[in-house]
C-alpha cells in the first residue's frame, strides 16, 4: 500500500497539463492553493475557544485577595463593558495616566480591583505546556466580544498622538547584528517569508488583514498568542534584546497598527501557522 | 535524516532552544512504560496493520479521504475521512513516516457515519494511510502531505 | 485539573453533527521545557461519546493526535435536548467528561 | 563598525555637509520622537541578546531614516565607499567551499536570537527570502530569485568576487539594502561564506539543477 500516489496532486498535474500552463507559474499557484486549503480546513473550529472559555470563568469569578471580579473593570466603555471594547483600544485611561493596550488594562484591572500582585499575575505572561497564562485567557475572552466590531481609533488624546507616531517611528529602526525593522518584511506588498505571506503593514488593507486576525491560536505552538506575544517576538526574531511587556515601544507598536488598521472588522482571535 | 524532517525541526526551531527539543520529540519514540498497544509503538505500516490484525487491505477509491497537498505546519494537518464501503466498522489512521505510524482509531457503532474529522501531527512530507475495517475485510486510500516551513525560521 | 470540553452538537436533517475541541497537551514525552527538563509523556489514549446513555463513538489514540485535539462526527438517531456526553482518558489517568444538550 | 569605525566618523561628517549644502534634511534635525531612548527604556537584555544592540551604527541610522529609493544620492555614495571598504575577501583568493554544508546554511533559520545556543554555528537563513534550489518550495521573495545562480553566471574571478561581496556587505552594492551584513557583522565565518559561494556556484550544487 506504500506505492500508492497522492491523487489529488496527479489529478491537478493532470487538468494543468490540458491548459499547457507554464510550469513556473503553475507550481508556484499550485503550491499557494494547497496552502489556502490547509487553512480552510481548519474551518471555524479553532482551539482558541478553550481560551475564550476559561477567560469568560476568570472575567466572572471573585478571585484574588479583594475577593472582586472583574466585571468592575473599565475598558474603556465603562465599567463592565466588553463588547467592542478591544476595538477601541490602546486608547489613553484618565485613572493611570497612560496609554494602554488591551493587556496592559487587564493587568491594571487585576491589580487594582482584585489586589492581586502585578509580578504574581504576570509570571505566566504567555502560557507554555502545563504553565497557563491567566492573561492570555482573559485577552481572549474580551478580544472575541469583539468580533465582527470596527476598529475605531480617533487620537483625541496627545498621548494617544505619541504613541501612534512612535510606533510609526519604530517600525523603521533597524539595528542588531542583522540591521532588521519591522520595515524589512513588512513595508512592502507582496513578498514573503518562506511560504508565509507578509502583510504590508504601512497600508490599511495590510493592516487590517494582520491586525484584525490578531491575537490568534498558534498551530505550531498550540496556544493562543496575544499581541504582546507577537511583537516580542518578532522583536526576538530581528535580533534585539527582549521587548519589556507594556512599554512604550510595545503601546505605540499596537497604537501604529491598530490606527492603520481603522475601520478594518474585527475577526480574533484568528487561527495561524 | 530527511530534508523533510530537517525542515520541521528548523521550523519548529522558531520556539527557541526549547522547541529545538521539542522538534524530535513531535512524533515521539514511545516509551512501553507509557504505551502498551502494540499498534501505537510499532515502527512501520507493515506492523502497526500486524498489530491491527490487517493483512494485504486494498486500495478503495470508495474511501474520500481529504488532506492538504501542502501543510504550513506539521504540528496540525487536518484530515477527514469519509468510507462509502458498506459494513465500515472502523477508520484507522497511519501516518507512514512518522517514526510511530499509528496515529489513531475510531470505531462507528451502527447509526453512526463511517465520518471522522480529525487533526494529527505529521513529522515530514508523508502519505498518510486511511485504512477502513469492514465486514468484508479491510481497505485503504491514501494522500500525500508536504509539511513545509512558512515563517521567519527561527 | 483539566478545563472544559467545548462540544458543539446540532442537528442537521436526520444527522446531529458533533465538533469538539479538547484542553489538552497530548505531550509526546520528547518535548523539553525551557529549562531543558523533559516534559513526560501524557496524551489522551481512549475518547467516546455517548447520547442518552448510548454509545455513538469510540476512538483510541496515540501521541501524534495534535495538540488541543480536534474531532468531529456525526450519528443518526439524536434529537435536539438529548444529551451528548463526550469523556476521555488520558496516560495519566486523569480522565473528564462533559454533557451538552444536542440543539 | 570596527573594520570601518574611523572610515565611516569621516564619513558622516562629509555626509552631514553634504547634506546641509543640498537639503534641508541632516541627521541631526528630527522632529520625529527620540526613538533610540524610547527602545531603550522598553527592552531588556536577555541571554546573548544585550542591550548594545539598540544602538545604531551609521549605516543603520541612515537606513532607519531612507529607503533605498529615499536616499540622497551623497548619502548612497559614502555607505557604498565605506561598505566597500570593509571587505575582506577570503584567505589565498579561494572563494568556494563545500555547497552541501552551504545548504545547511541556507536552511537554517536560528542564530543570534535571544532564545539560540550561542555555542551553535548561525544559520543564514537564504531560503527565507530567496528562492535557490528548484526542489525547495518553501522559498521566501524579499530578495530576488537565486535559481541558477554559478549556472548563469559562470565562475570567473569577478563574478566570485561579486558573489562575495554581496554576501559580506550588500550595502556595498545596493545602500540601504535589506540583506544582513553577513561578513561584516560577523553574523557567518569565512568557511561559512564560503560554503555558501559554493552553494550558489558549484555546478553540482542544488541551486544549479
Amino acid at each position: 500500500m506504500t506505492t500508492c500516489c497522492a491523487r489529488r496532486g496527479l489529478g491537478a498535474v493532470l487538468a494543468g497539463g490540458a491548459l499547457l500552463l507554464t510550469g513556473l507559474v503553475q507550481a508556484e499557484d499550485s503550491t499557494q492553493d494547497a496552502i489556502a486549503e490547509y487553512r480552510a480546513m481548519f474551518g471555524d473550529d479553532n482551539p482558541a475557544e478553550l481560551w475564550q472559555a476559561r477567560g469568560e470563568v476568570l472575567w466572572r469569578a471573585p478571585r484574588g485577595p479583594k475577593k472582586v471580579s472583574l466585571q468592575a473593570c473599565d475598558l474603556g466603555l465603562g465599567a463592565g463593558v466588553i463588547d467592542g471594547a478591544y476595538a477601541q483600544l490602546p486608547r489613553w485611561f484618565d485613572d493611570t495616566g497612560q496609554v494602554q493596550d488591551l493587556e496592559s488594562r487587564l493587568v491594571s484591572c487585576v491589580t487594582t480591583l482584585q489586589g492581586i500582585p502585578r509580578e504574581q499575575f504576570l509570571k505566566v505572561k504567555f502560557g507554555d505546556g502545563d504553565q497557563q497564562s491567566d492573561l492570555e485567557a482573559l485577552t481572549a475572552y474580551v478580544v472575541a466580544a469583539s468580533r465582527g466590531k470596527p476598529i475605531v481609533l480617533p487620537l483625541r488624546h496627545p498621548a494617544e498622538q505619541a504613541a501612534y507616531a512612535l510606533g510609526k517611528a519604530v517600525f523603521r529602526y533597524r539595528a542588531g547584528p542583522h540591521d532588521f525593522a519591522c520595515a524589512t518584511c513588512h513595508a512592502d506588498a507582496g513578498k514573503r517569508i518562506r511560504l508565509q505571506e507578509l502583510p504590508q503593514l504601512t497600508t490599511a488593507a495590510g493592516a487590517r488583514e494582520a491586525y484584525t486576525h490578531w491575537p490568534a491560536y498558534r498551530i505550531s505552538q498550540g496556544e493562543l498568542r496575544t499581541m504582546e506575544w507577537r511583537l516580542q517576538d518578532c522583536f526576538r526574531q530581528q535580533r534585539l534584546p527582549q521587548l519589556k511587556f507594556g512599554s512604550e515601544v510595545a503601546i505605540g507598536l499596537t497604537m501604529f497598527l491598530a490606527k492603520t488598521a481603522e475601520g478594518g472588522t474585527l475577526a480574533a482571535p484568528g487561527i495561524k501557522r | 535524516m530527511f530534508p523533510g524532517r530537517r525542515r520541521l525541526l528548523i521550523q519548529l526551531g522558531r520556539t527557541g532552544l526549547a522547541a529545538l527539543t521539542l522538534a524530535s520529540g513531535l512524533v515521539p519514540r514511545l516509551a512501553r512504560a507509557v504505551e502498551a498497544r502494540p499498534a501505537f509503538t510499532a515502527a512501520g505500516i507493515t506492523d502497526a496493520l500486524k498489530a491491527l490484525g490487517i493483512a494485504n487491505p486494498a486500495q478503495s477509491e470508495a474511501i474520500h479521504f481529504r488532506a492538504p497537498d501542502i501543510a504550513e505546519n506539521g504540528a496540525a494537518v487536518p484530515v477527514e475521512v469519509e468510507s462509502a464501503l458498506p459494513g465500515t466498522r472502523e477508520i484507522l489512521l497511519l501516518v507512514e513516516k512518522n517514526p510511530h505510524v499509528m496515529s489513531a482509531s475510531f470505531s462507528f457503532p451502527d447509526g453512526t457515519d463511517a465520518y471522522v474529522a480529525t487533526r494529527v501531527k505529521v513529522a515530514e512530507s508523508s502519505l498518510i494511510h486511511a485504512v477502513i475495517r469492514t465486514d468484508a475485510g479491510a481497505f485503504y486510500n491514501a494522500k500525500l502531505v508536504k509539511v513545509t516551513l512558512g515563517g521567519c525560521g527561527g | 485539573m483539566s478545563d472544559p470540553m467545548r462540544i458543539r452538537a446540532v442537528v442537521k436533517g436526520e444527522k446531529v453533527e458533533v465538533k469538539i475541541l479538547i484542553a489538552h497537551a497530548m505531550e509526546t514525552g520528547q518535548r523539553k521545557d525551557a529549562e531543558g527538563t523533559v516534559v513526560p509523556a501524557r496524551y489522551i489514549t481512549k475518547i467516546s461519546a455517548s447520547c442518552n446513555g448510548r454509545e455513538v463513538l469510540a476512538a483510541d489514540w496515540g501521541p501524534s493526535v495534535s495538540k488541543n485535539p480536534y474531532l468531529s462526527f456525526r450519528f443518526k438517531g439524536g434529537a435536539k435536548g438529548d444529551k451528548l456526553k463526550i469523556t476521555w482518558t488520558d496516560t495519566a489517568g486523569d480522565s473528564r467528561s462533559d454533557e451538552v444538550s444536542i440543539a | 563598525m570596527k573594520v570601518t569605525g574611523m572610515t565611516l566618523v569621516r564619513a558622516r561628517w562629509l555626509l552631514l555637509a553634504a547634506l546641509c549644502a543640498t537639503a534641508p534634511l541632516t541627521l541631526a534635525d528630527d522632529a520625529s520622537p527620540d526613538v533610540g531612548a524610547a527602545m531603550r527604556r522598553s527592552f531588556e537584555a536577555k541571554h546573548q541578546a544585550g542591550m548594545e544592540r539598540l544602538n545604531q551604527d551609521d549605516v543603520q541610522a541612515l537606513c532607519t531614516r531612507y529607503t533605498p529609493a529615499s536616499l540622497p544620492p551623497a548619502a548612497a555614495a559614502l555607505i557604498q565607499q565605506a561598505s566597500l571598504a570593509s571587505v575582506k575577501p577570503p584567505a589565498a583568493g579561494q572563494y568556494l567551499g563545500d555547497y552541501r554544508r552551504g545548504e545547511q546554511i541556507a536552511q537554517t533559520g536560528t542564530g543570534l536570537q535571544s532564545s539560540d545556543d550561542p555555542a551553535k554555528p548561525n544559520g543564514g537563513n537564504c531560503y527565507a527570502c530567496h528562492q535557490l534550489a528548484a526542489s525547495e518550495l518553501a522559498y521566501g521573495t524579499i530578495g530576488p530569485s537565486l535559481q541558477r545562480y554559478g549556472k548563469l553566471r559562470g565562475q570567473s574571478p569577478a563574478m566570485l568576487e561579486a558573489a562575495w561581496r554581496k554576501l559580506y556587505n550588500p550595502q556595498a552594492d545596493v545602500p540601504c539594502s535589506n540583506m544582513p551584513r553577513f561578513g561584516h557583522q560577523k553574523i557567518l565565518n569565512e568557511q561559512q561564506l564560503k560554503d555558501l559561494m559554493a552553494f550558489l556556484f558549484d555546478p553540482a550544487s542544488p541551486v544549479n539543477q
